[in-house]
């Protein structure tokens, strides 16, 4: 039972997530065909590729030197809602992640001060059907039970983003390219919630792939994998 | 699915050679910053108010081509239908600046404002003054705050750069512009779809016998799906829904922007032009102008888009101003 | 076949309810003859040399538009695609005659040579004098007496415009458009088909694949078929072809007009734009200015085509000459 | 054995040839998409529905005011080529009917004077791939062996002028907007052949119908048919 993520373990998860979110380019350009304007899966995947590169230039480093760099480049790259959305994320989560390594207190407190980040830039709260729909219960998973074994922490993350991913299906949209659709939203989930728990999915080392849209919280289930090193 | 066959080199570079395009129209007035995705004017006046617009790509010649005298002093554009990052704006930022601060002129988007305030805040660290304007003139949401930008950014821009460029300050040039904000109002209709460049797939699907009304320039839906109906139908409803929702009101003096989305006939924007001034002339509202052209395109997105705005003596005066920017045709055309 | 969609009301009634549409954009300039598909200036100096332009509609704004101060003095339009009738053309001639005789110019087609050349005959019967410039720029063909007129036009009418309105005589305007004439090439590409209104029927057909260089404004065959090739590759074939024609030479200055057949993005002309003017500076050509927009279209038809004019002081003159009118844009949008 | 038609034959003839002009226009429209602009059709019907008008406005007539009529309404309102080519065509035809019915000799010199007429205001020559093509051997047809029943003389006209349309397929255009297609205009008839062919078929009766394009000259048979009168 690990508690903590050291930085060889986190750069790997992180080229994971970098790498994740490129696959699922079209899975998140369609959900976005639906109720926005659909780019956001070439936005993700501009972003990730550009964080991918930013992750191997600068090579091995601290972890929060690694959600910094992950930030930035998005910020830069992505454009868009998801950009700023995005790139606040892991900024957010770079400056709560202090040390050597990553523990489950700075997943609790990085999540925390990411969703309250996120909702001051944009405006938005959850059930608004955005990507905080997905965060909330993120963050909240992450600040359950303490002094958990941190692989199933992450997992746990990843599988209530996607039930919050999956709730947002129901929701009206408040904000973004989505808002003059109405009653016409429903059925289909946000696509940042979506990407979201894709991110997490892969931080988590939980094999998500490209799969149907419906599948994407039933998915997110709670296996370990060992990480690389 | 079909790919929509374009005039494209590598879908990567189309930013990228558009922006080189458009400063070979207009070499002695522009410059781009290398690298970057921001043009500017060669030559900004000292102690002027500086004008930054800008977006997504993909409905040119908005923004990007919209830089010159007596409009913006920079413009910054995204990836297609995408906002431009903050480190972009930023650097279109202090290219405009002059010392009197930076009027940020762009669409109401979700994506759009979150960036821009981000490089708001950066360009404040770096002490430049910066304050926002934003195009929300489509009626298809009931809610004024939530309202996208379209079309009137053809006069709000045009408005901005009278301000910035005859206003001593910035305060005293964005009140302007609001008041401008404030008495704009569009709504469009699509006929048939765009296309992402970058894949050539269609931005939406339409039935063969079906129009959209409300349809937002990214391909968003709109208020109603409906039949395609005679013109003079269609018009009287995309009418009668402006006018009341300002409202405006007999006695009115309106400049009227035809917006072209990109693949409608201009024959076609006449029979629309023919329709809508019998509706102004029953209700009793003068037309100033009129603006008939492709300004705020959605790719070959088929449609087009009514602009109301609300003339006083300064707006007009505004949008009467000589300006000369590659993007902006003075005239009919 | 599938009915493209369109904004329309009886198809019957669309060149009238056009031409009613652009009265209404310059009323205080513009008047139409009533049941008669001619509009002409309100205000037509006596003494003036008369400029009368015309063609089949469908091409809007081309030539319907291109009534005002500084440009024609009536426009005549026959149905879509169709040269007018005699009759109509008369109406035209004897609406711009202001004693000094009216210079004709039209695009050289078989249909609208002898519907003004019929009418040509009864004009003179009524004691006015007339000269005629056919628009032939397209190269097409090989042989220049064959050559059809596109989008050159636009210059070749605003050249006549201003020898229209600065000469005395008959004569010597006529002589400085067919200077303008002489100096014209444009060739166009065609990427995907338009429709002719009425029927909703495409014009032409091309595979998912193909392109068709030289295609004429109303879907006549081009010289060759191609397939879809990169955009600078495509600039390369047009610009080697054209400035071989005239031949254009090392130090030569030029007007270069960018037309929208319809459906082309500003974007992908940019893009255009960028390769031609890299191809001309290596050719040691000037650009002395671009026009960049959808004059001269062939319904929604996606392709543009590229013109050059080789200027002397005089074309240049009259190419910045001021004008006004509806359908005339001065700058790139 | 009729020598001569009539006036109020002639306007029975000329509002068959009306109506037959309208019915083909899918078929003219057809044509010229080959090797032209695609409105033939819709030129001619235009054209045709208004010479049907001007007929029924002016009521019974000399045979050449009807001519001319039918000249004027085409000139007015085809537009196009076609409107100042088959304009011309009635309009001579109307300056050598000079009687109160039409004999042999008058359709001999009127088709002469026509093929004249367009070929110098066209510019335009037999072989150039246009309906001169056709009207040159109706106009020899028409001042072959003299003294023949009127109604067998109409038919050969409208065979001869098949036969001329059928053999443009094999010409190459030069002049009008087939001429930058060059080879490959080859196979495909001219339009203003083609309407010629039908103008003539439905003058002498002849029931030509809407047919396949290949079919045009064959079908130009000799079959005589009642004057309704
Ligand atoms: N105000 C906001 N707060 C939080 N997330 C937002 C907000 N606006 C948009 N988003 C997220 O961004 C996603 C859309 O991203 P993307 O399609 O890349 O950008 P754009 O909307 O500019 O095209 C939405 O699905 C939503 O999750
Ligand atoms: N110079 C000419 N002389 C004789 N006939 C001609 C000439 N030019 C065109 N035509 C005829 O006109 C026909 C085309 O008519 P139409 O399609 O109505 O006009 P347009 O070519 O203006 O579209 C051609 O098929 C041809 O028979
Ligand atoms: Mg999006
Ligand atoms: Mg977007
Ligand atoms: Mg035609
Ligand atoms: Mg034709």
């Amino acid at each position: 039972m690990a508690d903590r993520l050291d930085a060889g373990d986190v750069r790997e998860r992180l080229l994971a997530v970098c790498r994740a979110l490129q696959a699922a380019r079209d899975e998140l350009s369609a959900a976005d065909r639906e109720i926005g304007d659909g780019d956001h899966g070439v936005t993700m995947a501009r972003g990730f590729a550009a964080a991918e590169e930013a992750l191997r230039a600068a090579g091995p480093g601290l972890p929060g030197a690694q959600f910094r760099a992950v930030g930035m480049a998005l910020m830069s790259h992505c454009g868009g809602a998801a950009g700023i959305v995005f790139g606040t994320l892991f900024l957010s989560m770079a400056r709560e992640i202090r040390g050597d390594a990553i523990e489950a207190g700075d997943l609790c407190r990085g999540l925390r001060a990411a969703l309250e980040a996120v909702a001051r830039r944009g405006g938005a709260k959850p059930g608004d059907k955005t990507m905080l729909d997905a965060l909330a219960p993120a963050a909240e998973a992450a600040c359950g039970e303490p002094r958990k074994d941190i692989r199933r922490l992450l997992a746990e993350i990843a599988a209530a983003a996607g039930r919050g991913a999956e709730a947002t299906r129901e929701m009206l949209p408040r904000t973004g390219k989505a808002k003059t659709l109405g009653e016409r939203a429903l059925g289909h989930p946000d696509p940042g919630a979506l990407s979201l728990t894709r991110i997490f999915e892969a931080f988590a080392g939980v094999d998500a792939g490209p799969r149907k849209q419906g599948a994407s919280a039933a998915g997110a289930t709670t296996g370990d994998r060992e990480a690389p090193r | 699915m079909t790919r929509v066959k374009k005039i494209l080199n590598d879908p990567a570079d189309i930013v990228s050679e558009v922006l080189d395009g458009i400063v070979r129209l207009a070499e002695d007035d522009l410059v781009r910053v290398a690298g970057a995705r921001v043009l500017h004017r060669r030559r900004i006046p000292e102690g002027k108010v500086g004008l930054v617009v800008g977006g997504g790509a993909g409905h040119e010649p908005m923004y990007s081509a919209f830089v010159g005298e007596g409009l913006a002093d920079a413009s910054v554009s995204g990836a297609v239908f995408a906002a431009p990052p903050p480190d972009q704006i930023l650097l279109a930022t202090e290219a405009a600046h002059r010392g009197r601060g930076v009027l940020y002129v762009y669409g109401n988007y979700a994506g759009d404002n979150m960036n821009f305030d981000v490089a708001a805040e950066l360009a404040a660290e770096r002490g430049i003054e910066t304050r926002t304007v934003r195009v929300a003139d489509d009626i298809a949401t009931a809610d004024p705050a939530e309202r996208r930008g379209i079309a009137g950014a053809f006069y709000q821009v045009k408005v901005a750069g009278f301000a910035c460029a005859t206003r001593d300050g910035l305060e005293d040039a964005a009140r302007l512009v609001e008041r401008c904000r404030d008495n704009l109002r569009s709504l469009g209709v699509a006929v048939r779809p765009g296309s992402l460049p970058e894949t050539g797939e269609l931005t939406f699907e339409l039935g063969e016998n079906e129009i959209e009304i409300g349809m937002g320039v990214h391909g968003e839906r709109g208020v109603e799906r409906r039949e395609l109906m005679p013109a003079d139908e269609l018009v009287e409803e995309m009418v009668r829904r402006l006018l009341a929702d300002l409202p405006f009101s007999r006695g009115d003096e309106i400049a009227v922007l035809i917006d072209n989305l990109g693949a409608t006939t201009w024959a076609e924007l006449m029979i629309v032009n023919r329709r809508m001034r019998q509706l102004l002339d029953e209700a009793g509202i003068r037309v100033r102008r009129t603006d008939v052209g492709a300004w705020m395109t959605s790719q070959e997105m088929a449609g087009f888009s009514l602009t109301f705005l609300r003339l006083d003596e300064e707006l007009a005066a505004a949008l009467d101003h000589p300006v000369r920017a590659p993007g902006f045709a003075q005239g009919g055309g």
